[in-house]
């Protein structure tokens, strides 16, 4: 069973569980994010009642108030779940998408924070997903806060990280102590191993599972209908993790 | 209203100008992108709304940009831009972080004729702490809550390309809606058209609601595909592969100054032909 | 997204509800407005958006209304309102004033998620005498200058009438944007259409741009001419002769008894029929 | 030459030449304004190059952001001239569209203030119009004000009434004593006739002249393209002013 599935296959079963682990209305999927794409299709395949909002969808595109709307909806509070990355990603869930070394990235330079520094705080929460787990990428310490993990009292916020999912591992976030915590390791890691590849400290609780590999239920779903539905708006990520191509 | 020639259109830009670009995704004119880096234009000020793409960073390689303020600059799937990357190395221009709704709030500000208007989140990030001119006040209604005043924010100059224009100078961009309040919010509005039909949008029911009215356009050129490389509403799609090509010829300065020959002057001289 | 039935639609609506609604010239629902009066509705709260018609003047004729925030109650050419005038004379209603921009901003600030918005204007007005809930702040910007903040306006329900529906339950109306804004700024978002279409709108490049999506719409009624005596976009006009009917009846309780035994009551008893 | 015109011409060929006084790009002109609609027309035909946007025009309504754009337009200095009228007007300009009595107009009560409260701060001008000039319209003190004539200071202000048209005669606003003074008298009216019918007090300067009749050029074309122009919105106004019918 250990092979019969891709890296990514495990990771969009993994944030799909998440996603269905609360009750959820409403997803954005920001642009070159086909592995949490494909999480909200599995989720709604497998019958949890959300709506997607896919921002990069072409045809059918759900915004008519420009690129405005999506802040306006999640202003609203009409947006239960985002999903983020960071160039950096510590130990408090702060996130880098500005660079590193001084303002403004004077050593290397990402393209910038998007929508993060507003999403972070008014989403009704937040799953951070970063497959490269390193410890160039997860620090202790961000060189720049594009976004903040947690607020300070008198600060309005919704929501915050529910989760990190890596390449190695699925963190919970804690805002009341701004810690994560070790939940599951993927197959073929260990604590100690996640450890050494992680710049940030973390809380361990007892004994931590394995992240369950995907069921040949998922598996069919993911794909059939899911990758279905992604054919249009991530040809490449179908061809690559589904072998599906588009007919030419 | 009648349509003037690009090269006069961006003849009209001076040098130093604030100007206001739509991102790839939402009706960028990269045909005045192109005119400008022709007429040589310098030191302009780039407001990406609310972030930045190819015709940003076409005209940083070009050296007529002097600053950008945006939330992000990226050539999406082909990745980070190249000549923005260099030339914020090399010192040449100094970028102003923002992030995508504080954007789009300063111009709505400026489209209501308001000095400022509130925004949640922002603060605790470094953007904050990097924006002199963004404030933090206390919430009018709740004593307890602090919240950023962001003030307006006026271009000098909006930049956008539409699908057509009518008669009147009323400017087709179906649902990119957010040209409109880039258009409200500038001095003036220079827009680039696929071509001119005759009529009054605003007559029409249906094309109405995806129009902005002349009152906001400066003036209009015909720039056939103007949009591309980005996609242009149901009419065209991205074109990756032109994008691509950019993204690994502009990687050094040797490169854009091919890219840029080839596909900015020449393909200017050959239509005129 | 499946219609449901307008009689349930206005059974939904509980009373003491703050409804906002557009006025005659944009997209108003009489059609709701006249099943609310069947229902026996009581002690709604209405909100003109900017300002208050036909709609508003049958709720009150009805006795269906405690109180209206509005800009201004009219029945534009018809005159002054009838039931209205009547209502806050005899001291059954009571009446908040704004000014028309400030009950866009208020909905605006709903729309963006922000406990409040500014407005210029309305300093030195008893408008502003009268609203304890609005206050006078310094701009943050600029300490000499003093202006209003407007606190967010988030009503229970939005209630308008679309020219269509789609199959997802997305409501075309067309450049009536503001009924737009209504629905993002309230709870749930009531809607009557005159049909229901097969598709998608937001498919449809050109019917797109003047579509509310559906995300902000809790239910939606058929509603044949659901408008009327307001114009729908270019699909039917004002009734001038249905209202100046109505103003010479509503001058009196009797007559406005009658008016509505026949309009509301028996226009839909043959309905059903 | 006397008889040869009606009440109506008369003003919109005076507030014509208040439009043409100053430089004008654009007017906005509100719903049952057809005389200032009249002006405007008649301003636009005589050659000045002014953007007119007619509120309640049915067909090519200039507005596609509904209600709220005429504001934002005003808000953003690009209405340079507005008219309003008023249940009451008094000798500061201030204006009452709200009611007599207590507040919120417990005698009588008008419709409300619509966007005075704003339009009157944020237009490039105001000319204010009521056609009934009576004692009851032109009060010392109006009951209630919907929108000041003057501002005080650090209260944004971009324009003021640059002046008050009426059935009986002109009166020019000084923002800066906040008083108006009589410009014209029209024909059949004297200082004295207007001061009768006037409850608030107002500076004369010299001899004040009568307002010109319009002139036969100015007949023709109110009667002939302006009366072509203005068909659609007001077919009332055009019947009964230039005794025009839509063809049926």
């Amino acid at each position: 069973m250990s092979t019969d599935y891709r890296p990514e296959e495990l990771l969009a079963v993994t944030l799909a569980k998440l996603i269905r682990a609360v009750p959820t209305h409403h997803i954005a999927v920001g642009a070159a994010s086909p592995v949490p794409a494909a999480a909200c299709w599995l989720a709604v395949k497998q019958g949890a009642p959300v709506r997607l909002s896919l921002l990069h969808k072409r045809s059918g595109n759900p915004f008519t108030e420009g690129t405005r709307e999506l802040f306006d909806l999640t202003g609203q509070g009409r947006i239960d779940l985002f999903f983020l990355g960071g160039g950096e990603i510590d130990g408090q869930a702060n996130l880098n998408l500005i660079g590193t070394g001084a303002w403004p990235g004077r050593e290397v330079r990402f393209p910038g924070s998007f929508g993060s520094a507003f999403m972070y705080f008014m989403s009704g929460r937040t799953i951070l997903f970063r497959e490269e787990h390193s410890p160039r990428v997860l620090v202790e310490k961000v060189a720049n806060i594009s976004a903040p993990g947690i607020s300070e009292p008198g600060v309005y916020r919704r929501g915050h990280a529910q989760a990190l999912v890596t390449g190695r591992c699925v963190f919970t976030f804690h805002p009341d102590r701004g810690r994560f915590s070790l939940t599951s390791v993927h197959e073929g890691e260990t604590v100690e191993s996640v450890r050494a590849m992680t710049g940030f400290d973390f809380d361990v609780e007892g004994e931590v599972p394995q992240t369950p590999a995907p069921t040949a239920e998922e598996l069919a779903l993911l794909r059939g209908s899911v990758c279905d539905e992604m054919m249009e708006t991530y040809p490449e990520f179908c061809a690559r993790v589904f072998n599906r191509k588009l007919a030419a | 209203m009648n349509p003037t020639d690009i090269e006069s259109m961006a003849a009209s830009v001076p040098d130093g100008a604030l100007i206001a670009l739509p991102p790839d995704n939402s009706l960028p004119s990269v045909a005045l992108a192109k005119a400008l880096i022709r007429k040589g234009a310098r030191n302009l000020r780039l407001l990406g709304v609310p972030v930045s793409g190819f015709a940003t960073d076409i005209l940083i390689g070009a050296g007529c940009v002097a600053s950008v303020q945006t939330s992000a600059v990226s050539l999406g799937e082909a990745g980070f831009a190249p000549r923005f990357t260099a030339a914020l190395k090399a010192g040449t221009i100094t970028i102003t972080d923002a992030t995508c709704p504080a954007i789009h709030t300063m111009l709505q500000a400026a489209e209501k004729g308001v000095p400022f208007m509130p925004l949640r989140g922002i603060i605790g990030s470094d953007i904050l702490a990097n924006r002199p001119d963004w404030k933090v006040i206390e919430n009018p209604f709740d004593a307890n809550e602090k919240i950023v005043a962001l003030p307006a924010l006026h271009p000098d100059i909006a930049v956008f390309h539409g699908a057509m224009a009518d008669s009147h100078g009323n400017i087709y961009v179906g649902r990119r809606r957010e040209c409109g309040t880039i258009a409200h919010a500038s001095k003036r509005a220079l827009v680039t058209v696929e071509r001119v039909v005759e009529g009054n949008f605003l007559e029409d029911e249906k094309l109405a609601s995806g129009t902005i009215n002349a009152t906001y356009i400066s003036a209009f050129a015909i720039a056939e595909r103007g949009a591309r490389p980005a996609a242009l509403l149901d009419q065209y799609g991205f074109d990756a592969a032109y994008v691509s090509t950019y993204a690994r010829a502009a990687k050094t300065d040797g490169g854009f100054a091919d890219w840029c020959a080839e596909h900015v002057f020449e393909a200017r001289a050959e239509a005129a032909e």
